[in-house]
């Protein structure tokens, strides 16, 4: 028979950052997913050490769009940035505003991602280079699609409800997620426009 | 009959096998010893009476622990070594030497074999069937066109992948005269099982023989019988997948028949090559060989009597 | 509950099709494999038309078939006229139009008893089962086979889509050197 | 030694444990069936499946061994034989191995580190489901003939669409799909329980070695099934819509395919048997009654066990003609990790030479781990030189080697394992005299089986031919080792009787059958829903074991009318905050049927992939978007109403 007791009570119900559970699980899905990446882009490699000429047959991909790209996409990690500050603040209203205001820069990013599909200059049965380059692309854009679809629910429910202080924490991580995409594109980018111009 | 043993790692006919196998019977006798040591303290570990803990005991296990991975360590160190070393020995040779070169294609499920010569005419094609003089190096270049297959003749040498896009070789050299079984060792579909080679082993002025006879053409049929077999083969159905040399059958997806007869097994080492075998054989070749490439025909009775009679004079 | 009594029936369904596709049919002649009868090369008859009864092409839901057909059109260099379904020195096979008819015993008499203009008669060269499979596979080449059993690109250098996408056309795009 | 917290919860009241059962149980009926979240009912599920899948891919393996008996033999044609082998493998590796670790983790971890339930519950179920879906499917396939027949490696071009006849090697590869989101989404449930839900005071360095192991395995799984998810996503691309990934022609290449299912394929080994070292250190630790010896050093060897895993894979390549600079390295690294291993062992004896060992049927299976296990080192040992490797790749001698590392790594412990935790599972215990029985038949079968494929390989057969001719003098070698099939067969027959058996009129057990010193015998047998009425702590290693622990601190304050757990840090698991966790729901299984049918039709058109994303989108949705009712909040309030009302009775 024991009387010693430790009373929890008091603790709160949520916590910012990597003392929550919600961290842990973006930061494991975001090793599993970086992991894809890094495969990819050692494909890319792998594939190119093993071509005479890189882009086989084809010119490489066209800069503008790209490059407009990834100039919106630095740039939405402002917004971004704001929205968690806002959610670890606890501040709904800035955190809806700014939360918006990321998804309209990303909605943005993924209408010119169909252009720059486009100035790919290859298709995905062409070869092996242009297998992985749509590859590359469309894994990023999956990701993009999947943060913006999160966002938008995150959005409604910051709206409709229900919703108490631990969707503030999703809220931060959803951030998190998204710097992650963006930091994902820029060696993405530097692979799929500049590579083939070094070769 | 071929002897016991005709494929086998431990029974090495040449240089290559023999360092490989003296590799194998050195880690054998370590491995041996580690692993008796192991199951020995084992025992004795599990059936003594056990001593009641203290620190004492427990730091001197831990200096036995450490000796014991420090000796681990060791070992594999050892064995590293001894592993690079056959590595260097059995790979391609370091000064000049003048290799008969071979190309070896894998089909599924054949072996085709070309022996490549500075004049075009001594190129000699057959198939399943590798023939190497005593003591000199041979140059195996290994292709293939479907997919990935492996040549392993354990007595003379360790496997090489044929992967399609790719060309990989294999620096052999035999000893020890005498018939041996290489097979290939990476699953390749249906028939993977029945996708073997002969070599050969024989003196070089057997092989220099056996080699000028397979440069000469095949011989015009003198019979009715093999006359009319020579039409359905060259003609027929046989030409469009085989070649004989001197004929107007020429189809490559098949091994060349121009020499089938000095051949020592049918289908890739299926069956062995005599008169019945080589009937049952054209006759349904899908019961011999399930999913070989090969159709049947379709012939009637009196011409695939005709068939083999003509193929009986391909020797 | 009638979703689950009709699940058995659907799942016999499903195997009988499956089974269909998969199965390697290499030992067996199948027995409507055999070489089709006198079959008009034109349709003009005289004393008009009378209906024709349709052959069924053994190989053409059969996915081992259809391969075994790809193979032999490049082993038999068949591509070497009609290239890979795109024509050349011979007629497209890819296209709609059909010189001699896209039924399979026309299309089988086409390779067995060869056309006017070039193309041999394979008949007495090639056995039944296999000129089954060739025309398995030219009806693949003209996405005449259920799409589950039409084969897919080859390991080579092929400028055009598997044939398994022939009904997806994809614009080809100006970026070629 | 009884549980020192007794179903009256000392320290709660019977209303409050009362309360606590109503929470946490799983709801009733079939939906509820379908909505369970509980550890331990999924963990179970787990289990049950992926022996049931063990047993089919085990029949599987004896038709082999009949077709292997004699030379010539025609029972089964080549078609169905290379089915059988693959599917046997397959089976054996993505639906029963790597499951089966996973799930005794998911049963056990939480239990073991002191934690009211596991994290991302609904994840966890959702993982279930798609296992059962994989495991479905690869099997309603091979009844319709559509068994993947290109083995469990399904190396290009052989797999590839030109050579890759029909749908098989479609099936195969959406099956390694399916398994890897399931294996992925239990890997981080574990890792994240294992750093943020341990009981107060159990620091890292105060964790069962068996919850190491499974850390350890869980970022193995993170970081090494992305790569054969991505190998088989581009086979069924190439198959699919005319990639050329793997087309030599347009600049792909074979070799390309196997780099990357290999540096997947190397580490499973290592997710299938550090769990099960995992659990002989438990055994042995148990029934040697004392700490396991030099727990730093165990721990430090799983951990450089995981990292060297990963540079070892190009050993499965030794024979494609690599550079042979290259291949040396490999050969090195290959050797490499034979040093953690080696020590881990030599730990395990000094355990027991130290110790006073009983030799209860978990602890037969410890030593009969030993004895294959080690065999199985030293033998891969040899694989590892690529000289060597050239002579013994492909043939017997590597079925006969990584079946003694990975039956005896993994398997023989799982048995014992499984014998060991059954009165926890159940509240009953086996019996041990057929327990022994079984074990010493297994062991022989196992040996008679395995050790003659040694030979076999020697004397030159190959692998994965579906015959051989007389001529060869392998009948005799073969036959041998298909009556020890059959041995093995009859023990698992009797090992799964005794199961049967023990469930309806096993002994009662009592609380710690084994003395065991963890704190999953902390709890009742079976554990309640809530796993622990109050929340243990520790404060050290053997927590059962330590005279303090009848006045080891607990943990009050927690709510009882809610799914509320204690999140403690990261190191030294001091308490952090307390979370609500998400109720039982049937959204997992929805977005799981969703996913399904995306996998599955996409095998036959890639536009399934975009129709199957929205289902299961609006599957996910469903699933996390809160319901009404959880704890009121100060901002909820301040919002006006939104999610006031108490939780829904």
């Amino acid at each position: 028979m024991n009387d010693l007791r430790i009373d929890v009570s008091h603790l709160p119900t949520y916590a910012f950052g990597h003392r929550s559970l919600m961290w842990w699980g973006v930061a494991a899905l975001m090793a599993i997913e970086g992991t894809i990446f890094a495969l990819l882009i050692t494909m890319y490699l792998y594939l190119k050490s093993r071509a005479l000429e890189w882009p086989p047959g084809f010119f490489a991909p066209m800069l503008l769009w790209g490059t407009v790209n990834t100039a919106v996409l630095i740039l939405s990690a402002v917004p971004n940035h704001l929205a968690k500050r806002a959610a670890e603040r606890q501040d709904l209203r800035g955190l809806r505003w700014w939360l918006g205001v990321s998804i309209g820069v990303a909605l943005v990013f993924c209408g010119v991602r169909v252009l720059e599909f486009r100035t790919l200059n290859v298709w995905w049965d062409s070869n092996a280079y242009g297998s992985i380059v749509w590859t590359l692309l469309g894994f990023h854009t999956t990701h993009l699609i999947t943060d913006v679809i999160d966002s938008l629910a995150l959005e409604t429910l910051l709206f409709t409800g229900p919703m108490d202080e631990s969707h503030f924490v999703d809220a931060a991580e959803n951030a998190i997620y998204w710097d992650f995409v963006v930091i994902a594109w820029v060696p993405l980018y530097a692979l799929i426009y500049l590579a083939p111009r070094l070769a | 009959m071929m002897p016991v043993d005709y494929q086998s790692a431990l029974h090495p006919a040449g240089p290559q096998a023999a360092s490989i196998a003296q590799l194998w019977w050195f880690m054998l006798a370590v491995c041996v010893v580690v692993y008796g040591l192991v199951m020995a303290t084992l025992v004795a570990a599990v059936f003594r009476a056990h001593a009641v803990r203290q620190a004492q005991a427990e730091r001197s296990l831990t200096r036995t622990v450490t000796t014991a991975t420090a000796l681990t360590t060791v070992a594999l160190f050892g064995i590293l070594v001894a592993s690079v070393r056959t590595g260097r020995a059995v790979g391609p040779p370091d000064g000049p030497v003048d290799p008969l070169g071979v190309e070896v294609t894998g089909y599924q499920w054949w072996w085709d074999v070309e022996y490549q010569s500075p004049s075009p005419p001594n190129t000699v094609r057959t198939a399943n069937e590798l023939h190497v003089p005593v003591g000199r190096p041979v140059r195996i270049l290994l292709a293939a066109t479907d997919v990935i297959h492996s040549l392993w003749i354990p007595n003379l040498h360790g496997k090489m992948d044929l992967i399609p896009g790719r060309r990989t070789e294999l620096w052999l050299q035999a000893d020890t005269p005498g018939v041996y079984r290489g097979q290939c060792a990476e699953f390749c579909g249906l028939q993977h099982a029945h996708m073997a080679l002969t070599v050969v082993v024989e003196s070089p002025a057997a092989f220099e023989q056996w080699y000028a006879a397979q440069k000469q053409p095949a011989r015009p049929s003198s019979t009715t019988q093999t006359q009319h077999g020579e039409q359905l083969v060259t003609r027929g159905p046989c030409a469009l997948c085989h070649s004989v040399r001197g004929t107007d059958a020429g189809g490559r997806p098949g091994p060349d028949l121009t020499h089938l007869q000095s051949r020592r097994t049918l289908a890739a080492g299926t069956l062995p090559n005599a008169r019945q075998p080589l009937e049952i054989w054209i006759t349904d070749p899908q019961h011999v060989k399930p999913g070989v490439k090969m159709p049947p025909v379709g012939l009637s009775t009196e011409e695939r009597a005709a068939v083999v009679a003509y193929l009986e004079t391909l020797r | 509950m009638t979703t689950a009594r009709w699940l058995p029936v659907w799942l016999l369904l499903v195997a009988s099709v499956a089974c269909e596709r998969e199965t390697r049919r290499y030992r067996e002649l199948p027995a409507s494999a055999s070489r089709p009868g006198a079959i008009a090369i034109s349709e003009l008859e005289p004393g008009g038309r009378t209906p024709r009864t349709p052959v069924l092409s053994p190989y053409q839901e059969n996915a081992y078939g259809i391969a075994e057909g790809k193979r032999l059109y490049s082993a038999y260099n068949c591509n070497g006229c009609h290239a890979q379904g795109g024509g050349g020195i011979g007629p497209a096979l890819m296209d709609e139009k059909w010189l001699y008819g896209s039924e399979p015993d026309q299309i089988y008499s086409s390779i067995a008893q060869g056309r006017p203009n070039g193309m041999p008669a394979f008949g007495s060269r090639v056995p039944a089962q296999q000129l089954w499979q060739l025309v398995a596979y030219v009806q693949a080449l003209s996405v005449q086979v259920p799409r589950d059993a039409a084969p897919s690109r080859s390991d080579d250098l092929n400028g055009h889509a598997a044939e398994a996408q022939l009904d997806i056309k994809v614009p080809r795009m100006t970026g070629h050197r | 030694m009884t549980p020192p917290y007794d179903q009256s919860g000392d320290g709660l009241s019977n209303a409050e444990i009362e309360q606590l059962t109503d929470t946490w149980r799983e709801p009733p009926g079939l939906v509820g069936w379908l909505s369970a979240v509980d550890h331990k009912t999924i963990g179970l599920r787990f289990i049950v499946t992926a022996f049931t899948f063990f047993v089919l891919a085990g029949l599987l393996a004896a038709a082999m061994r009949v077709q292997l008996a004699r030379p010539d033999n025609d029972v089964l044609g080549p078609d169905l034989y290379n089915q059988v082998f693959t599917i046997h493998g397959t089976t054996m590796m993505f639906l029963f191995a790597v499951p089966v670790v996973l799930g005794i983790g998911i049963y056990f971890v939480p239990l073991m580190v002191g934690a009211r339930a596991i994290a991302f519950p609904r994840l966890l179920a959702f993982s279930y489901w798609m296992y059962l879906a994989s495991g479905l499917f690869l099997y309603t396939m091979f009844g319709l003939n559509v068994g993947p027949d290109r083995g469990w490696f399904s190396y290009v071009p052989l797999a590839g669409p030109e050579y890759g006849v029909g749908k098989r090697a479609d099936v195969w590869a959406q099956l390694v799909t399916f398994t890897e989101t399931s294996g992925l989404g239990v890997a981080v449930c574990l890792v994240v329980t294992i750093f943020k839900l341990r009981a107060p005071g159990m620091s890292l360095n105060r964790m069962p070695l068996f919850v190491w192991a499974e850390l350890v395995t869980a970022f193995m799984v993170i970081f090494s099934m992305p790569s054969v998810f991505l190998a088989s996503g581009t086979l069924i691309m190439d198959r699919l819509v005319g990639t050329h990934f793997y087309n030599h022609a347009e600049g792909g290449d074979p070799l390309l395919w196997q780099h990357l299912f290999w540096f997947f394929a190397h580490p499973e080994v290592y997710i299938i048997f550090l769990p099960g070292n995992g659990l002989v250190s438990t055994i042995v630790s148990t029934f040697s009654g004392r700490p396991a010896f030099g727990y730093t050093a165990l721990v430090l060897s799983l951990v450089s066990t995981g990292f060297i895993g990963f540079g070892v894979w190009v050993h499965h390549m030794f024979t494609t003609g690599l550079p042979q600079f290259g291949v040396s390295f490999f050969t090195a690294a290959s050797l490499m990790i034979v040093v953690p291993t080696g020590l881990q062992v030599f730990c395990w004896v000094a355990t027991l030479w130290s110790g006073h060992v009983r030799f209860a049927t978990p602890m037969l299976y410890a030593l009969g781990f030993f004895q294959v296990f080690v065999l199985g080192g030293l033998t891969g040992v040899m694989l590892a030189s690529v000289p060597l490797d050239a002579q013994l790749h492909d043939t017997f001698f590597v079925v006969a080697h990584f079946h003694y590392v990975l039956i005896g790594g993994s398997l023989f412990p799982l048995l014992g394992g499984l014998v060991y935790w059954f009165p926890k599972v159940t509240g009953r215990m086996l019996d041990e005299r057929l327990g022994r029985v079984v074990f010493w038949l297994f062991v022989v079968g196992f040996n008679v089986t395995f050790f003659p494929q040694h030979l076999l390989g020697l004397m030159g057969m190959p692998r994965r031919v579906y015959t051989y001719p007389a001529e060869m003098r392998w009948g005799t070698l073969n036959l041998l080792s298909s009556l020890g099939a059959a041995i093995m067969f009859v023990a698992l027959s009797l090992y799964l009787w005794n199961i049967v058996r023990a469930l309806r009129h096993g002994t009662p057990a009592p609380g710690n059958p084994w003395q065991a010193s963890t704190l999953e015998w902390a709890t009742t047998s079976p554990p309640p829903p809530y796993n622990f009425a109050p929340l243990p702590t520790v404060s050290n290693r053997e927590p059962l074991w330590s005279a303090s622990w009848p006045d080891q601190p607990i943990i009050t304050g927690l709510a009882t009318d809610r799914r509320e757990v204690l999140v403690t840090r990261l190191m030294d698991a001091d308490p952090d905050h307390r979370r609500e966790f998400p109720a039982p729901s049937p959204w997992p299984f929805i977005t799981a049927v969703a996913a399904t049918g995306l996998y599955v039709g996409s095998i036959f058109t890639p536009w399934a992939v975009l129709w199957g994303a929205i289902p299961t989108t609006l599957g996910v949705l469903g699933w996390v978007w809160p319901r009404h009712g959880q704890r009121p909040s100060d901002l909820a309030r301040a919002l006006g109403g939104a999610g006031t009302e108490q939780r829904r009775s």
